[in-house]
C-alpha cells in the first residue's frame, strides 16, 4: 500500500470505529483531495461526516475547534502545508491554547491533516515544511510518519488523542513509498521514536521524506566505511528524547536532516538537545543538514532540498574536530 | 432595511401594546435583578482594580441590556461563545459566584488556574465557552459548534459575540459565511457600542450598519436598539428559535454604548467627546427598563434595597473568600499543557520544584 | 439590486445602441486580438505541460472577457495585483512575450529567477505586481497600494482580481475594509467562474451574489456579464474613473465560467456536470465578441489568420529562445533573501557551490 | 530617556527624514498607542501619516506590504505581539517572499513594531515572545533591543533597511529601563552583537528584558566566584555569530537565556550554533533557560519567567560535565 493509501485507510478505519469522526477541507469530498486522500470517504460516509469548505482556512480550523470544544472529532485537511497561515491564529492561540487556559475544563481534540514538503516541483508555495512553528507551539502536538504503516498507525493514534495534532504527510513519498499495512486496527503511539537503522559511528536524525534519503546517504556512507545508525523520531512533539540521546552516546556523532530552513528549526532543537545532554559523549559537532535559509526555490529545488551528496558530507562534517 | 432599529420601550418606560414580548412578571424581575446585580459587580470589581487586589479589570458599563437581553432566549442546554463583554450573562444561567471572583484573583479556586487575566472566564457549568482576548476566534468557534450539534442532530443553539471593532477580524468573515453555508443553528450578536478602544465605529467600517454585513454571507441581519432589553430579546427569540427550528444563522447588531473606558487601563476622556457620553447616558439601559417596571407596577424601591444589598452582601462573601485563597501551586503550572505532560514538560517542573533561593518579584503593571 | 446582471452584447452578436460604450475600430480589433492571443497561449501552453517542457500550467479559457475587458480601463500608470487566472492582461499592456514564456521554464531570463511555478508571473515593466500562490493576499496589498497612492498625492488606481473562492479568504474581508474606510482608489474585481477547483460558487457562500458583498463594506457592488467584454469594461471604465476621482474603492462581479479544468493537474470531469459546461461554451466570450465585430464590419477570416498566424508565429520563437536558456545559477539561490545576503546564507552558498558528485534527481511531479 | 521614549524619538526622527514614512495601527492615534509609543505623532505629522485602523492585523499587515510595494515607508504597530497571528500569513508568505519570489522586482521594505514579552501580568495573551516564528521565516529581519539607545539606533536602522523587519519592544522595560540616547541621527547597525558585560568563565546570551535579569544573575555568579560574559545580540536576523563564538571560545561554556518557550525557539538554534561550530572548545553542556513548554500563565508569570536565580541554575549546569 502507498503511503497516501495508509493515510486513506485510516481515516476510514477511524470513520467507522468513531461516528464523532468527520472529515472536511477544501475539495475533499467528491474530489477526494487534490492529492486524493480522501477518496471515497464522501460515497462512503455521506456528506454529512466528510464535506468540502469554502475557501477559508481560518474558517476550517476555526470551526474544528469548536467542534472539537463541543465534542465530536474533527480532521480538518489543509491543502498543502503552505496554506495553512490563514489559519495559524485558530491554531496557535485557540486549539493549543484551550485545554490550558480554560484550566481542563475545554479541551481541543482534533487532527490538522496537511501535504507537506518539497519534492514534487510544487515551488515557493506547495513545498515548504513549517513544522518548526508548531514544534515551538505548546500545547500542539506534531507527527510525522516516513511509511505507509506508521502513516496509518500514527493517524489513529492521532484521531484518538485528546489534544490536537498536526499531522504532516510528506507530500513527495505519498505514491512513492510503498509498504506493508496492518488490516483494521492498527496503532502506532506518539512520541515513540523508530530505530531505522543500527549503525555504530554516526547518529543521523531524520523525518517524513528525509528518511529515505538519509538511508541512501548511509549506504553511500557504509561504501567509505562509516557505519550510521537513523533515527525518525516520528513524532516531533512529543520528542522521544530518549532514543536519540541513547544513540548518540552510542556513536559519538549526530547530524540532523531536514528539509526546512536550517536556522531555528526543529533540526536546531535536536542539536540543542544533544548539547544540552550529550555533550560528554560527543567526538565531533552537531551537524545540520537543512533547507537552506532561503524561501523555496522552484527551478533548483533539487539543490535546495538536502540530497545523498548533502547528507553524506553533512556526517562527514562530524567527523571533523 | 438592515438599517431600521427596533426599538420598544420608549423613553418614559411606555411599550408598544404590539411589540411587548409580554414576559411573565417573575421573568422581568428575574431579568432586571440580573441587570442590577451586573452593574453592581462591574463597579466593585473595577475598585478592587484601583485598589490593587486584582491586576486588571473590563466592564460592561451600560451594556447589560444588550448581552442579557440577547441571551435570555437561550436554553439551559444552549451554548455561548463569548466575548469579554457580557458578564451578565453568567448572572443569568445562574453560575457559581465563587466562579467569577476566583477569576478575578486568579487563585487556586479560578476554574482556568489562573492562567488567563481577569475577565476570561471559562464555565463550564453553564455551557460558557473559556474566553480569548485575541478579537473574534470565538465567531468561527461557534459556527463549528453548531454545525456539530447539526452533524450530531443535537438542537442545541450557539450565540456568540462580538464588538464593532470584532466585525473587522478574520473570523466574522469566516465564521459567518461558514455558519450560513451550512446553515448552522448559530446566533452572532455584534454589540455595537460605538468604539473598539479609542476608535470609534465610523472608522471601523463604512458599512452603513453592521447588521447590513449579513447581506454578504446571506442571512438576515437585524439591527435592534441595544439599551432596550425587550427590544434585544425579542429580536434573539426569534433568532434563536429560527436556529432551532433548522433556519440557520442570524446576524444580530445590537446598537449601544461603552459608558466607561474601555478597561482598567484606559481613560476614554483622552480620546472621547464627554458631550456624547452625556448623551448616552440618559438611554441608560437600567433607568429605562426600571421605568418601564415601574409603569407596570412590578418595581419599587424596596426591590430595588432588597436586590442591591443581598447581592453586594454575596459578593462581599465571595471575594473575602477568594482573598483568602492561595495562588494555584507550582506544579500546576504543567498541568493541561496536554492530557498527559510530555517528558519535557515532566522534566521542565522537576527542575522549578528544585529550585532554592528566592523568586522573582519584577513583575510590573498591565497598561490596558 | 447588486443582483442585477449588466449585459451588453446579446447572443447574435447586436448591442444596444445606448449601451454600447463606442470604443474605436482601432481599439476594437487590438481588444480582439490580444483575447485571441491570450486563447492561444493558453493552448500552447497546456499543451508544453502535457508534453512535459514546462511543470505547469492554469489557463484563462473561457474569461477572456473578464480579466482583458476590465483591465483596458487602467492607464499605463496604474497597477495590477493580478491573481493567476488573468493573462490577457499581459498582452494588453504589451508585456515582452520571452518575460512571459520564461517564467514558465523558470530558466535565467525569468523575471522572477525561477523561484515560482508556472504562471506566477513578475512584471514591473507594466506594473504588474508579483503573483502569489496563497488565495487572497493581494487584495489587501492592492488596498494598501491605493491607500499609499492617495497618501502620496499620485492619481493612480490599483485593480486587483480573485475568483469566486478568494471572496471566503481573511484578505477579501480586511482588503475591501481597509480601502473602503480610507477611500482608497482601487477596483476590486471577483472573476466569479462558478468553480474554486471542484467547490462550486454555491456552496462558497450563501450571498444572493458576490457583488452583494459589497455592502458589507459601504462600497458600490456591480454584478456584469463576465462573457461580454464590452459590459465588463464599461462597469469597470465607471469604477476606474470614479476611482480616480477620488471616490473610493469599487466592487465588481465578472459572471463567467472556468471552461477548463482548474489546472494541468485537474480533471474537472471528475467532479462537473458536461451539460453545465456545454452551456457556457454558447456564451464563449470570444465568439460573442466577434460577432460584434464582425456586424460591425471590422472582423473578417483573414483578419483572424493574421492574429492567429503571427502570434502562433511569436510565441514559438520565444519559446525556442526560452528552451535554449539554461536554469538560473545554483548561486542566485542565495540572492534577493534580503538586499544583503546574511553571513549565514554566504556560508551555504558557498558550501553548495563547494560539494562534488552528482545532484539529486529525484524530484516527482507536481499533482496539482 | 526611557526605551518607549526612545521609541517615539526614533519614530519622529525618521519621519521628519523622510516623508515616505508612515506610522499606523490600532490606536495609534489620538490615543498614541496603548503603551504611548506614537503619543503627539498624529498631532506633529497629521492624520495622513499616522492613522487609527480598523480591527484587522490581516489588514494592517496586508495594507501595509501593498504600501511598500508602492513605495513608501510603512511602520505598522500590532498592538501586542500575541494578536499577530491573524496577519501571519501576510508575513510570511508576502512581506518575507516578497523580494525573492520577483526576482527582487518588488521589495518589501516596511517596519512591524510589537510590544513583546512578559513581566507585565498580562498573561495567557499578553505576554508571549514569539520571535522564533519569524526567525526562522527567511526574508524577514528580527530586532530586539534592550536598552533605550539601542531601540533608537536599531529602529532607526529597521526604517532604513530595505526588507522587511519585525521589531519587538521588550515591554517589561518600556518604563523601567532609563539611559542616555543620542540627539537626532542615531544609527545602530543591524547584525552586530553587544558585549554588555565582559567574563572569562562562562558566555551568557539574551536579549530584551533578558539582558538584565542576566545582568543581576551575573552579579550573583560573580559572588559565587565565576565571570560572566554576557552578550546581547540586538538582532536575531541577522544573527552576529562571530561576537558569539569568539566569546564562547574564550570561556568554554555557553548559556542562553529567553522567555519563549524553551524548545524549538531561538535559543536553539543559538545552542545548534555552537554545538555546530564552537564544540571544541566547550567544556560544559550548553544551557538553555527558557520560558517554559507550556502556554503563558497569569498567576505564576513570575515562575515562567526565566529569573535570577534558574539563570543562575543554567549557568551552573555549564560548569557540569
Ligand atoms: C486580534 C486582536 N487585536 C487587538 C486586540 C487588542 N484589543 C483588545 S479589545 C480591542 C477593541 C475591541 O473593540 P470591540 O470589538 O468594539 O469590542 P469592545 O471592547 O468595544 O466591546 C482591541 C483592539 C485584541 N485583543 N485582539
Ligand atoms: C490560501 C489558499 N488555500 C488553498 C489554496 C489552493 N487553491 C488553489 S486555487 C484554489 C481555488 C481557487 O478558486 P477561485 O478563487 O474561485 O479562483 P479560480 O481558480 O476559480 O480562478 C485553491 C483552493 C491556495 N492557493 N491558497
Ligand atoms: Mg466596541
Ligand atoms: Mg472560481
Amino acid at each position: 500500500m502507498t503511503l497516501l493509501g495508509a493515510v486513506t485507510d485510516a481515516l476510514k478505519t477511524e470513520m467507522r470505529n468513531d461516528d464523532r469522526v468527520v472529515v472536511f477541507g477544501e475539495d475533499v469530498g467528491k474530489k477526494g483531495g487534490v492529492f486524493g486522500a480522501t477518496e471515497g470517504i464522501q460515497a462512503e460516509f455521506g456528506e454529512e461526516r466528510c464535506f468540502d469548505t469554502p475557501l477559508s482556512e481560518c474558517g476550517i480550523i476555526g470551526t474544528a475547534v469548536g467542534m472539537a470544544v463541543y465534542g465530536i472529532r474533527p480532521i480538518a485537511e489543509i491543502q498543502f502545508m503552505d496554506f495553512i497561515y490563514p489559519a495559524f491564529d485558530q491554531i496557535v492561540s485557540e486549539a493549543a491554547k484551550m485545554r490550558y487556559r480554560s484550566g481542563g475544563e475545554y479541551t481541543c481534540p482534533m487532527v490538522i491533516r496537511t501535504p507537506y514538503g518539497g519534492g514534487i516541483r510544487g515551488g515557493h508555495y506547495h513545498s515548504q515544511s513549517s513544522e518548526a512553528y508548531f514544534c515551538h507551539t505548546p500545547g500542539l502536538k506534531v507527527v510525522v510518519p516516513s511509511t505507509a504503516a506508521d502513516a496509518k498507525g500514527l493517524l489513529i493514534s492521532s484521531i484518538r488523542d485528546e489534544d490536537p495534532v498536526m499531522f504532516l504527510e510528506p507530500k513527495r513519498i505519498y505514491r512513492t513509498h510503498k509498504g506493508e499495512v496492518p488490516d483494521g486496527e492498527h496503532v502506532v503511539p506518539l512520541g515513540k521514536g523508530r530505530i531505522v537503522r543500527e549503525g555504530t559511528d554516526c547518529t543521523v536524525i531524520a523525518w517524513g521524506a528525509m528518511v529515505s534519503t538519509c538511508e541512501k546517504a548511509a549506504d553511500e556512507a557504509a561504501k567509505q566505511g562509516k557505519s550510521i545508525e537513523i533515527i525518525d523520531p516520528r513524532s516531533l512533539v512529543p520528542f522521544d528524547e530518549d532514543i536519540v540521546l541513547e544513540s548518540v552516546k552510542k556513536t559519538g556523532r549526530c547530524c540532523v536532516v531536514y528539509e526546512a530552513p536550517k536556522s531555528c528549526s526543529f533540526g536546531s532543537e535536536i542539536a540543542a538537545i544533544v548539547a544540552e545532554k550529550a555533550i560528554e559523549y560527543l567526538e565531533g559537532p552537531v551537524a545540520r543538514v537543512g533547507g537552506f535559509d532561503t524561501p523555496f526555490p522552484y527551478s533548483l529545488e533539487h539543490l535546495y532540498m538536502p540530497d545523498v551528496r548533502r547528507v553524506v558530507e553533512g556526517i562527514k562534517k562530524t567527523f571533523t574536530w | 432595511m438592515t438599517t431600521k432599529l427596533l426599538t420598544i420601550i420608549e423613553k418614559d418606560g411606555k411599550a408598544a401594546k404590539d411589540k411587548d414580548p409580554n414576559l411573565s412578571d417573575a421573568e422581568l424581575r428575574r431579568v432586571y435583578r440580573t441587570m442590577v446585580q451586573t452593574r453592581i459587580m462591574d463597579e466593585r470589581a473595577l475598585t478592587l482594580q484601583r485598589q490593587g487586589a486584582i491586576g486588571f479589570y473590563l466592564q460592561a458599563l451600560g451594556q447589560e441590556a444588550s448581552h442579557i437581553g440577547s441571551a435570555l432566549p437561550m436554553q439551559d442546554s444552549d451554548w455561548f461563545f463569548p466575548a469579554y463583554r457580557q458578564p451578565g450573562i453568567m448572572l443569568l444561567r445562574g453560575a457559581d459566584l465563587d466562579d467569577i471572583v476566583n477569576e478575578w484573583f486568579g487563585n487556586d479556586g479560578d476554574t482556568s488556574k489562573g492562567r488567563q487575566m481577569p475577565v476570561h472566564y471559562s464555565l463550564r457549568s453553564i455551557n460558557f465557552v473559556s474566553i480569548s482576548s485575541p478579537i473574534g476566534t470565538q465567531l468561527s468557534q461557534a459556527a463549528g459548534a453548531a454545525m456539530a450539534a447539526k452533524i450530531r442532530g443535537d438542537d442545541t443553539v450557539f450565540m456568540t459575540y462580538c464588538g464593532d471593532g470584532g466585525t473587522s477580524s478574520n473570523d466574522f468573515h469566516a465564521g459567518l459565511n461558514f455558519a450560513a453555508v451550512y446553515q448552522a443553528p448559530c446566533v452572532f450578536i455584534v454589540e455595537n457600542n460605538q468604539w473598539a478602544i479609542s476608535v470609534p465605529s465610523t472608522n471601523q467600517t463604512k458599512s452603513e450598519s453592521m447588521a447590513a454585513k449579513a447581506q454578504a454571507y446571506g442571512m438576515p441581519g437585524v439591527r435592534v436598539d441595544g439599551n432596550d432589553i425587550l427590544a434585544v430579546y425579542r429580536v434573539c427569540k426569534e433568532a434563536v428559535d429560527r436556529a432551532r427550528k433548522g433556519g440557520g444563522p442570524t446576524l444580530v447588531e445590537t446598537v449601544t454604548y461603552r459608558m466607561g473606558s474601555h478597561s482598567s487601563s484606559d481613560d476614554a476622556d483622552r480620546y472621547r467627546d464627554a458631550k456624547e457620553h452625556e448623551s448616552w447616558k440618559q438611554r441608560d439601559p437600567i433607568e429605562r427598563f426600571r421605568k418601564y417596571l415601574e409603569k407596570k407596577g412590578i418595581w419599587n424601591e424596596e426591590f430595588q434595597s432588597e436586590i442591591e444589598e443581598s447581592f453586594k452582601q454575596d459578593l462581599n462573601d465571595a471575594i473575602k473568600r477568594a482573598k483568602a485563597r492561595p495562588k494555584p501551586a507550582a506544579a500546576t503550572l504543567f498541568d493541561d499543557v496536554y492530557l498527559q505532560p510530555t517528558q519535557q514538560l515532566i522534566e521542565q517542573r522537576d527542575e522549578l520544584l528544585g529550585l532554592e533561593g528566592p523568586e522573582s518579584d519584577e513583575i510590573g503593571e498591565f497598561p490596558l
